[in-house]
Protein backbone atom coordinates (compact mmCIF):
# COMPACT_ATOMS: atom_id res chain seq x y z
CA UNK A 1 0.00 0.00 0.00
CA UNK A 2 1.08 3.65 -0.60
CA UNK A 3 1.24 6.01 2.12
CA UNK A 4 2.13 9.43 1.73
CA UNK A 5 4.28 10.62 4.43
CA UNK A 6 4.41 14.34 5.83
CA UNK A 7 7.63 15.25 8.46
CA UNK A 8 7.63 18.61 10.58
CA UNK A 9 9.72 20.50 12.22
CA UNK A 10 12.95 18.71 13.26
CA UNK A 11 11.39 15.73 11.89
CA UNK A 12 11.78 17.31 8.40
CA UNK A 13 14.96 18.85 8.73
CA UNK A 14 16.46 15.30 10.04
CA UNK A 15 15.05 13.49 7.17
CA UNK A 16 15.77 15.94 4.97
CA UNK A 17 12.35 16.44 3.43
CA UNK A 18 8.68 17.61 4.26
CA UNK A 19 7.05 14.64 2.31
CA UNK A 20 7.94 11.61 0.55
CA UNK A 21 5.80 8.06 -0.66
CA UNK A 22 6.25 5.22 1.02
CA UNK A 23 5.29 1.23 0.50
CA UNK A 24 5.37 -0.62 3.20
CA UNK A 25 4.89 -4.56 3.64
CA UNK A 26 1.49 -5.69 4.77
CA UNK A 27 3.76 -6.80 7.95
CA UNK A 28 3.39 -3.41 9.04
CA UNK A 29 0.27 -2.65 10.70
CA UNK A 30 1.10 0.19 13.52
CA UNK A 31 2.31 3.93 13.40
CA UNK A 32 4.84 2.34 15.43
CA UNK A 33 5.83 -0.15 13.08
CA UNK A 34 5.54 2.14 10.40
CA UNK A 35 8.59 4.01 12.32
CA UNK A 36 10.70 1.18 12.51
CA UNK A 37 10.46 0.15 8.99
CA UNK A 38 11.36 3.94 7.75
CA UNK A 39 14.43 4.02 10.44
CA UNK A 40 15.76 0.56 9.30
CA UNK A 41 15.79 1.78 5.62
CA UNK A 42 19.23 4.21 5.84
CA UNK A 43 20.90 6.29 8.55
CA UNK A 44 19.37 9.48 8.25
CA UNK A 45 16.30 8.08 8.81
CA UNK A 46 17.45 6.23 11.52
CA UNK A 47 19.23 9.35 12.95
CA UNK A 48 15.65 11.55 12.52
CA UNK A 49 14.01 9.16 13.93
CA UNK A 50 15.96 8.17 16.75
CA UNK A 51 14.01 9.81 19.68
CA UNK A 52 11.14 7.52 19.80
CA UNK A 53 9.74 9.61 22.77
CA UNK A 54 9.79 12.29 21.01
CA UNK A 55 7.51 11.53 17.94
CA UNK A 56 4.18 12.11 18.01
CA UNK A 57 1.59 10.96 14.95
CA UNK A 58 -1.14 11.83 13.23
CA UNK A 59 -3.16 9.53 10.49
CA UNK A 60 -4.88 10.88 8.02
CA UNK A 61 -4.88 14.56 9.83
CA UNK A 62 -5.76 12.89 13.27
CA UNK A 63 -3.95 12.64 16.31
CA UNK A 64 -3.04 9.37 17.44
CA UNK A 65 -0.66 7.15 19.51
CA UNK A 66 2.19 5.55 18.30
CA UNK A 67 0.00 2.15 18.20
CA UNK A 68 -2.97 3.05 16.27
CA UNK A 69 -3.31 1.11 13.00
CA UNK A 70 -2.25 2.51 9.56
CA UNK A 71 -5.17 0.02 7.67
CA UNK A 72 -6.57 1.89 4.74
CA UNK A 73 -3.93 5.07 5.92
CA UNK A 74 -3.14 7.50 2.92
CA UNK A 75 -1.68 10.08 5.31
CA UNK A 76 0.93 9.66 7.81
CA UNK A 77 2.36 12.58 9.64
CA UNK A 78 5.32 12.23 12.13
CA UNK A 79 6.40 15.66 13.79
CA UNK A 80 7.92 16.85 18.20
CA UNK A 81 5.29 17.48 20.90
CA UNK A 82 3.66 20.99 19.23
CA UNK A 83 4.96 24.03 20.42
CA UNK A 84 1.87 26.46 18.72
CA UNK A 85 0.05 29.37 20.56
CA UNK B 1 -20.07 32.24 15.07
CA UNK B 2 -16.85 30.67 14.62
CA UNK B 3 -13.92 32.32 13.22
CA UNK B 4 -10.63 30.48 12.37
CA UNK B 5 -7.43 31.93 11.09
CA UNK B 6 -4.04 30.42 10.18
CA UNK B 7 -1.65 32.80 7.68
CA UNK B 8 1.41 35.23 7.43
CA UNK B 9 -0.63 38.72 7.74
CA UNK B 10 -0.27 40.55 10.89
CA UNK B 11 -3.14 40.03 13.38
CA UNK B 12 -5.52 43.20 13.14
CA UNK B 13 -7.36 42.96 16.54
CA UNK B 14 -9.42 46.03 16.37
CA UNK B 15 -10.95 44.23 13.62
CA UNK B 16 -11.42 40.31 15.25
CA UNK B 17 -12.31 42.60 18.40
CA UNK B 18 -15.87 43.92 15.68
CA UNK B 19 -16.28 40.73 14.63
CA UNK B 20 -16.47 38.95 17.91
CA UNK B 21 -18.72 41.54 19.49
CA UNK B 22 -21.17 41.52 16.38
CA UNK B 23 -22.14 37.83 17.75
CA UNK B 24 -25.70 37.48 18.87
CA UNK B 25 -25.94 38.70 22.68
CA UNK B 26 -22.76 39.20 23.38
CA UNK B 27 -22.14 41.19 26.71
CA UNK B 28 -18.84 40.43 27.33
CA UNK B 29 -15.88 39.94 25.47
CA UNK B 30 -12.62 37.69 26.74
CA UNK B 31 -9.53 37.46 24.52
CA UNK B 32 -6.10 36.12 24.88
CA UNK B 33 -2.92 37.39 22.66
CA UNK B 34 0.66 35.46 22.50
CA UNK B 35 3.62 38.06 21.85
CA UNK B 36 6.97 37.45 20.83
CA UNK B 37 8.72 38.42 23.58
CA UNK B 38 11.55 41.09 23.14
CA UNK B 39 13.44 40.88 25.85
CA UNK B 40 14.91 37.23 25.70
CA UNK B 41 17.25 37.80 22.76
CA UNK B 42 15.16 35.78 20.18
CA UNK B 43 16.15 37.57 17.21
CA UNK B 44 13.07 36.02 14.58
CA UNK B 45 10.30 32.99 15.72
CA UNK B 46 8.89 31.26 13.37
CA UNK B 47 6.54 29.04 12.76
CA UNK B 48 5.58 25.96 10.88
CA UNK B 49 2.42 23.86 10.60
CA UNK B 50 0.43 21.23 9.17
CA UNK B 51 -1.62 22.96 6.29
CA UNK B 52 -5.32 21.24 6.42
CA UNK B 53 -4.74 19.23 10.33
CA UNK B 54 -4.55 22.52 11.51
CA UNK B 55 -7.69 24.74 10.84
CA UNK B 56 -8.99 21.18 11.62
CA UNK B 57 -7.47 20.92 15.16
CA UNK B 58 -8.96 24.96 16.00
CA UNK B 59 -11.83 24.42 14.49
CA UNK B 60 -12.12 21.48 16.69
CA UNK B 61 -11.29 23.42 19.91
CA UNK B 62 -13.34 26.13 19.19
CA UNK B 63 -16.41 23.83 18.48
CA UNK B 64 -15.61 22.47 22.32
CA UNK B 65 -15.79 25.82 23.50
CA UNK B 66 -18.77 27.15 21.96
CA UNK B 67 -20.72 23.92 23.07
CA UNK B 68 -19.54 24.38 26.59
CA UNK B 69 -20.22 27.99 27.33
CA UNK B 70 -22.78 28.66 24.51
CA UNK B 71 -20.40 31.13 23.08
CA UNK B 72 -21.91 33.72 20.85
CA UNK B 73 -18.45 33.58 19.16
CA UNK B 74 -14.90 32.06 18.89
CA UNK B 75 -11.99 33.49 17.38
CA UNK B 76 -9.07 31.72 16.96
CA UNK B 77 -6.04 34.26 14.64
CA UNK B 78 -2.95 31.89 14.18
CA UNK B 79 0.46 33.65 12.28
CA UNK B 80 3.02 31.25 10.66
CA UNK B 81 6.19 31.98 8.89
CA UNK B 82 8.85 34.67 10.33
CA UNK B 83 8.09 37.11 12.88
CA UNK B 84 10.30 39.30 14.82
CA UNK B 85 10.02 40.66 18.68
CA UNK B 86 6.97 42.42 20.05
CA UNK B 87 4.79 40.81 16.74
CA UNK B 88 1.74 38.70 17.69
CA UNK B 89 1.25 35.24 17.26
CA UNK B 90 -1.79 33.98 18.06
CA UNK B 91 -5.29 35.92 19.34
CA UNK B 92 -7.99 33.79 20.65
CA UNK B 93 -11.57 35.39 21.44
CA UNK B 94 -14.50 34.51 23.29
CA UNK B 95 -18.12 36.17 23.01
CA UNK B 96 -20.94 35.14 25.66
CA UNK B 97 -24.18 36.95 27.08
CA UNK B 98 -21.95 37.28 30.43
CA UNK B 99 -18.46 37.58 31.62
CA UNK B 100 -17.51 34.20 33.75
CA UNK B 101 -18.40 32.25 30.52
CA UNK B 102 -16.52 34.50 28.66
CA UNK B 103 -13.58 34.33 30.86
CA UNK B 104 -13.09 30.92 31.38
CA UNK B 105 -14.30 30.13 27.42
CA UNK B 106 -11.09 31.95 26.51
CA UNK B 107 -8.39 30.08 29.04
CA UNK B 108 -9.81 27.19 27.44
CA UNK B 109 -8.81 28.56 23.55
CA UNK B 110 -5.66 28.97 24.25
CA UNK B 111 -4.75 26.79 26.87
CA UNK B 112 -6.20 23.26 24.25
CA UNK B 113 -5.04 25.16 21.40
CA UNK B 114 -1.18 24.78 22.78
CA UNK B 115 -1.76 21.27 22.35
CA UNK B 116 -3.85 20.30 20.24
CA UNK B 117 -3.23 22.15 17.03
CA UNK B 118 0.09 20.68 14.94
CA UNK B 119 2.29 24.21 15.13
CA UNK B 120 6.34 24.42 15.97
CA UNK B 121 8.19 27.47 16.79
CA UNK B 122 12.45 27.85 16.00
CA UNK B 123 13.81 30.45 17.64
CA UNK B 124 16.75 32.18 16.21
CA UNK B 125 18.91 33.73 18.47
CA UNK B 126 21.75 35.38 16.67
CA UNK B 127 23.35 32.38 14.35
CA UNK B 128 21.78 29.74 16.35
CA UNK B 129 18.46 28.31 15.32
CA UNK B 130 16.28 25.72 17.50
CA UNK B 131 13.07 24.04 17.77
CA UNK B 132 11.36 25.46 20.48
CA UNK B 133 10.77 22.48 23.61
CA UNK B 134 7.10 21.41 24.36
CA UNK B 135 6.12 22.32 27.75
CA UNK B 136 4.95 20.21 30.47
CA UNK B 137 2.66 22.97 32.37
CA UNK B 138 0.91 23.31 28.79
CA UNK B 139 0.16 19.45 28.87
CA UNK B 140 -1.34 20.08 32.57
CA UNK B 141 -2.87 23.19 31.46
CA UNK B 142 -5.07 21.79 28.99
CA UNK B 143 -5.94 18.61 30.91
CA UNK B 144 -7.18 20.41 33.75
CA UNK B 145 -10.35 20.78 31.29
CA UNK B 146 -11.09 17.38 31.06
CA UNK B 147 -11.40 17.24 35.02
CA UNK B 148 -14.44 19.21 35.59
CA UNK C 1 2.34 50.14 33.42
CA UNK C 2 -1.09 51.07 35.05
CA UNK C 3 -2.95 52.91 32.64
CA UNK C 4 -6.35 54.28 33.87
CA UNK C 5 -9.01 56.04 31.62
CA UNK C 6 -12.67 57.19 32.96
CA UNK C 7 -13.97 59.23 30.44
CA UNK C 8 -16.78 59.70 27.43
CA UNK C 9 -15.16 58.54 24.41
CA UNK C 10 -15.42 55.57 22.48
CA UNK C 11 -12.83 53.05 23.59
CA UNK C 12 -10.31 52.25 20.90
CA UNK C 13 -8.87 48.78 21.32
CA UNK C 14 -6.30 48.80 18.83
CA UNK C 15 -5.07 51.25 20.71
CA UNK C 16 -5.37 50.18 24.02
CA UNK C 17 -3.75 46.70 22.83
CA UNK C 18 -0.36 48.35 21.64
CA UNK C 19 0.16 50.13 24.42
CA UNK C 20 -0.55 47.12 27.04
CA UNK C 21 1.79 44.98 24.69
CA UNK C 22 4.37 47.50 24.86
CA UNK C 23 5.25 46.51 28.27
CA UNK C 24 8.74 45.00 29.31
CA UNK C 25 8.70 41.72 29.38
CA UNK C 26 5.01 41.01 27.31
CA UNK C 27 4.47 37.87 26.11
CA UNK C 28 1.22 37.57 26.80
CA UNK C 29 -2.06 39.80 26.92
CA UNK C 30 -5.39 38.98 28.31
CA UNK C 31 -8.31 41.31 28.05
CA UNK C 32 -11.94 41.79 29.18
CA UNK C 33 -14.42 43.80 27.56
CA UNK C 34 -18.06 44.61 28.57
CA UNK C 35 -20.53 45.43 26.07
CA UNK C 36 -23.92 47.44 26.38
CA UNK C 37 -25.86 43.78 25.04
CA UNK C 38 -28.20 44.47 22.18
CA UNK C 39 -30.34 41.71 22.28
CA UNK C 40 -32.74 42.61 25.84
CA UNK C 41 -34.48 45.81 24.78
CA UNK C 42 -32.33 48.46 26.27
CA UNK C 43 -32.31 51.43 23.98
CA UNK C 44 -29.70 53.23 26.11
CA UNK C 45 -27.38 52.77 29.03
CA UNK C 46 -26.15 55.93 31.26
CA UNK C 47 -23.41 55.13 33.72
CA UNK C 48 -22.89 57.48 36.41
CA UNK C 49 -19.39 57.72 38.67
CA UNK C 50 -18.13 59.21 41.24
CA UNK C 51 -15.08 61.71 39.83
CA UNK C 52 -12.10 61.68 41.75
CA UNK C 53 -12.97 58.19 43.94
CA UNK C 54 -13.22 56.53 40.91
CA UNK C 55 -10.07 56.57 39.41
CA UNK C 56 -8.19 56.26 42.99
CA UNK C 57 -10.67 52.84 43.41
CA UNK C 58 -9.30 51.64 39.52
CA UNK C 59 -5.97 52.49 40.67
CA UNK C 60 -6.08 50.63 43.81
CA UNK C 61 -7.31 47.72 41.83
CA UNK C 62 -4.97 47.74 38.91
CA UNK C 63 -2.17 47.92 41.73
CA UNK C 64 -3.25 45.36 43.39
CA UNK C 65 -3.09 43.11 39.92
CA UNK C 66 0.21 44.57 39.06
CA UNK C 67 1.74 43.40 42.52
CA UNK C 68 0.05 40.04 42.99
CA UNK C 69 1.02 38.65 39.50
CA UNK C 70 4.18 40.94 38.19
CA UNK C 71 2.50 42.26 35.66
CA UNK C 72 4.02 44.78 32.88
CA UNK C 73 1.17 46.66 32.23
CA UNK C 74 -2.51 46.78 33.86
CA UNK C 75 -4.94 48.99 31.62
CA UNK C 76 -8.77 49.89 32.73
CA UNK C 77 -10.82 52.08 30.79
CA UNK C 78 -14.25 52.74 31.76
CA UNK C 79 -16.58 54.87 30.47
CA UNK C 80 -19.18 57.29 31.83
CA UNK C 81 -22.32 58.99 30.11
CA UNK C 82 -25.15 57.77 27.94
CA UNK C 83 -24.07 54.51 25.72
CA UNK C 84 -26.23 52.83 22.80
CA UNK C 85 -26.11 48.83 22.40
CA UNK C 86 -23.27 47.67 20.81
CA UNK C 87 -20.77 49.74 22.81
CA UNK C 88 -17.82 49.23 25.07
CA UNK C 89 -18.75 49.76 28.61
CA UNK C 90 -15.30 48.75 30.17
CA UNK C 91 -12.06 47.16 28.76
CA UNK C 92 -9.19 45.91 30.26
CA UNK C 93 -5.68 44.44 29.89
CA UNK C 94 -3.17 42.50 32.10
CA UNK C 95 0.60 42.02 29.68
CA UNK C 96 2.70 39.49 31.74
CA UNK C 97 5.51 37.19 30.73
CA UNK C 98 2.99 34.10 30.63
CA UNK C 99 -0.40 33.07 30.03
CA UNK C 100 -1.37 31.99 33.06
CA UNK C 101 -0.53 35.09 35.15
CA UNK C 102 -2.02 37.56 32.16
CA UNK C 103 -5.64 35.19 32.62
CA UNK C 104 -6.04 35.36 36.08
CA UNK C 105 -4.80 39.01 36.11
CA UNK C 106 -7.48 39.86 33.73
CA UNK C 107 -10.16 38.15 35.55
CA UNK C 108 -9.21 39.68 38.92
CA UNK C 109 -9.43 43.00 37.58
CA UNK C 110 -12.69 42.66 36.24
CA UNK C 111 -14.09 41.01 39.05
CA UNK C 112 -12.53 43.83 41.74
CA UNK C 113 -13.73 46.99 39.47
CA UNK C 114 -17.52 45.53 39.46
CA UNK C 115 -17.89 45.11 43.28
CA UNK C 116 -14.78 48.38 44.13
CA UNK C 117 -15.40 51.52 41.41
CA UNK C 118 -18.25 53.75 42.36
CA UNK C 119 -20.14 53.49 38.93
CA UNK C 120 -23.95 53.01 38.79
CA UNK C 121 -25.66 52.28 35.54
CA UNK C 122 -28.92 53.38 34.61
CA UNK C 123 -30.90 51.70 31.47
CA UNK C 124 -33.62 53.09 29.44
CA UNK C 125 -36.29 50.91 27.54
CA UNK C 126 -38.31 52.61 26.00
CA UNK C 127 -39.89 55.09 28.31
CA UNK C 128 -38.83 53.59 31.69
CA UNK C 129 -35.39 54.30 33.12
CA UNK C 130 -34.35 52.37 36.05
CA UNK C 131 -31.32 51.87 38.15
CA UNK C 132 -29.57 48.74 37.77
CA UNK C 133 -29.30 46.82 40.79
CA UNK C 134 -26.24 45.08 41.88
CA UNK C 135 -25.43 41.34 42.28
CA UNK C 136 -24.60 39.06 45.07
CA UNK C 137 -22.55 36.69 41.75
CA UNK C 138 -20.26 39.65 41.56
CA UNK C 139 -19.73 40.23 45.15
CA UNK C 140 -18.88 36.73 45.43
CA UNK C 141 -16.90 37.22 42.21
CA UNK C 142 -14.45 39.54 44.23
CA UNK C 143 -14.18 37.74 47.18
CA UNK C 144 -12.86 34.64 45.62
CA UNK C 145 -9.78 36.46 45.21
CA UNK C 146 -9.53 37.24 49.07
CA UNK C 147 -9.35 33.31 49.57
CA UNK C 148 -6.50 32.28 47.87
CA UNK D 1 -18.56 71.47 61.71
CA UNK D 2 -19.41 71.43 57.37
CA UNK D 3 -19.18 68.54 55.91
CA UNK D 4 -19.60 68.25 51.95
CA UNK D 5 -22.24 65.84 50.90
CA UNK D 6 -22.87 63.99 47.68
CA UNK D 7 -24.97 61.79 46.26
CA UNK D 8 -24.87 59.69 43.49
CA UNK D 9 -27.50 57.33 41.88
CA UNK D 10 -31.07 57.11 42.91
CA UNK D 11 -29.99 58.66 46.14
CA UNK D 12 -29.29 61.58 44.19
CA UNK D 13 -32.19 61.44 42.21
CA UNK D 14 -34.53 61.03 45.23
CA UNK D 15 -32.57 63.54 47.32
CA UNK D 16 -33.28 66.11 44.61
CA UNK D 17 -29.78 67.58 44.46
CA UNK D 18 -25.77 66.19 43.62
CA UNK D 19 -24.23 68.28 46.54
CA UNK D 20 -25.04 69.99 49.54
CA UNK D 21 -23.10 71.81 52.39
CA UNK D 22 -24.59 70.20 55.88
CA UNK D 23 -23.70 71.46 59.29
CA UNK D 24 -24.78 68.60 62.09
CA UNK D 25 -24.31 68.65 65.39
CA UNK D 26 -21.62 67.01 67.27
CA UNK D 27 -23.17 64.18 68.50
CA UNK D 28 -23.49 62.59 65.09
CA UNK D 29 -20.43 60.77 65.20
CA UNK D 30 -20.58 58.09 62.41
CA UNK D 31 -22.01 57.52 58.58
CA UNK D 32 -24.77 55.93 60.05
CA UNK D 33 -26.35 58.81 62.56
CA UNK D 34 -25.15 61.51 60.21
CA UNK D 35 -27.70 59.19 57.72
CA UNK D 36 -30.31 59.43 60.84
CA UNK D 37 -29.63 63.16 60.95
CA UNK D 38 -30.23 63.94 57.24
CA UNK D 39 -33.11 61.49 56.95
CA UNK D 40 -35.08 63.27 60.42
CA UNK D 41 -34.71 66.80 58.19
CA UNK D 42 -37.56 66.56 56.08
CA UNK D 43 -40.02 64.07 54.15
CA UNK D 44 -37.51 64.18 50.72
CA UNK D 45 -34.48 63.43 52.72
CA UNK D 46 -36.16 60.93 54.52
CA UNK D 47 -37.52 58.78 51.73
CA UNK D 48 -34.82 58.94 49.90
CA UNK D 49 -32.76 57.41 52.37
CA UNK D 50 -35.10 55.12 54.09
CA UNK D 51 -33.65 52.02 52.72
CA UNK D 52 -30.54 51.62 54.75
CA UNK D 53 -29.86 48.31 53.61
CA UNK D 54 -29.14 49.84 50.20
CA UNK D 55 -26.95 52.80 51.12
CA UNK D 56 -23.32 52.66 50.83
CA UNK D 57 -20.69 55.28 51.88
CA UNK D 58 -17.56 56.92 51.40
CA UNK D 59 -15.93 59.08 53.49
CA UNK D 60 -13.17 61.55 52.01
CA UNK D 61 -13.44 58.84 49.05
CA UNK D 62 -13.03 56.35 50.58
CA UNK D 63 -15.84 53.11 51.01
CA UNK D 64 -16.56 53.07 54.79
CA UNK D 65 -19.01 50.80 57.09
CA UNK D 66 -22.07 52.57 58.13
CA UNK D 67 -20.39 52.35 61.54
CA UNK D 68 -17.50 54.46 60.41
CA UNK D 69 -17.23 57.82 62.28
CA UNK D 70 -17.23 61.10 60.65
CA UNK D 71 -14.18 63.22 62.74
CA UNK D 72 -12.50 65.47 60.35
CA UNK D 73 -14.30 64.47 57.31
CA UNK D 74 -14.71 67.23 54.53
CA UNK D 75 -16.54 64.91 51.87
CA UNK D 76 -19.05 62.35 52.93
CA UNK D 77 -20.66 60.39 49.67
CA UNK D 78 -24.05 58.34 49.77
CA UNK D 79 -25.07 55.97 46.87
CA UNK D 80 -26.20 52.66 46.02
CA UNK D 81 -24.52 49.42 45.90
CA UNK D 82 -21.92 50.09 42.58
CA UNK D 83 -22.85 48.68 39.26
CA UNK D 84 -20.16 49.42 36.98
CA UNK D 85 -17.84 47.33 34.57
Amino acid sequence: MAIEMLYFAWVRERMGCAQEIVSPPPTVTTVAALVDWLAARDATSADALADRARLRAAVDQDFVAMDAGIAGAREVALFPPVTGG
Amino acid sequence: MIRIVVGRDPIDIGAEMTLAEGAAGAGAVATFTGLVRADDSVGMLELEHYPGATEAALTRVAEGAVARWSLGAATIVHRVGPMTPGERIVFVAAAAPHRAAALEACAYLIDRLKTDAPFWKRETRGTDARWVEARDTDTAAAERWERH
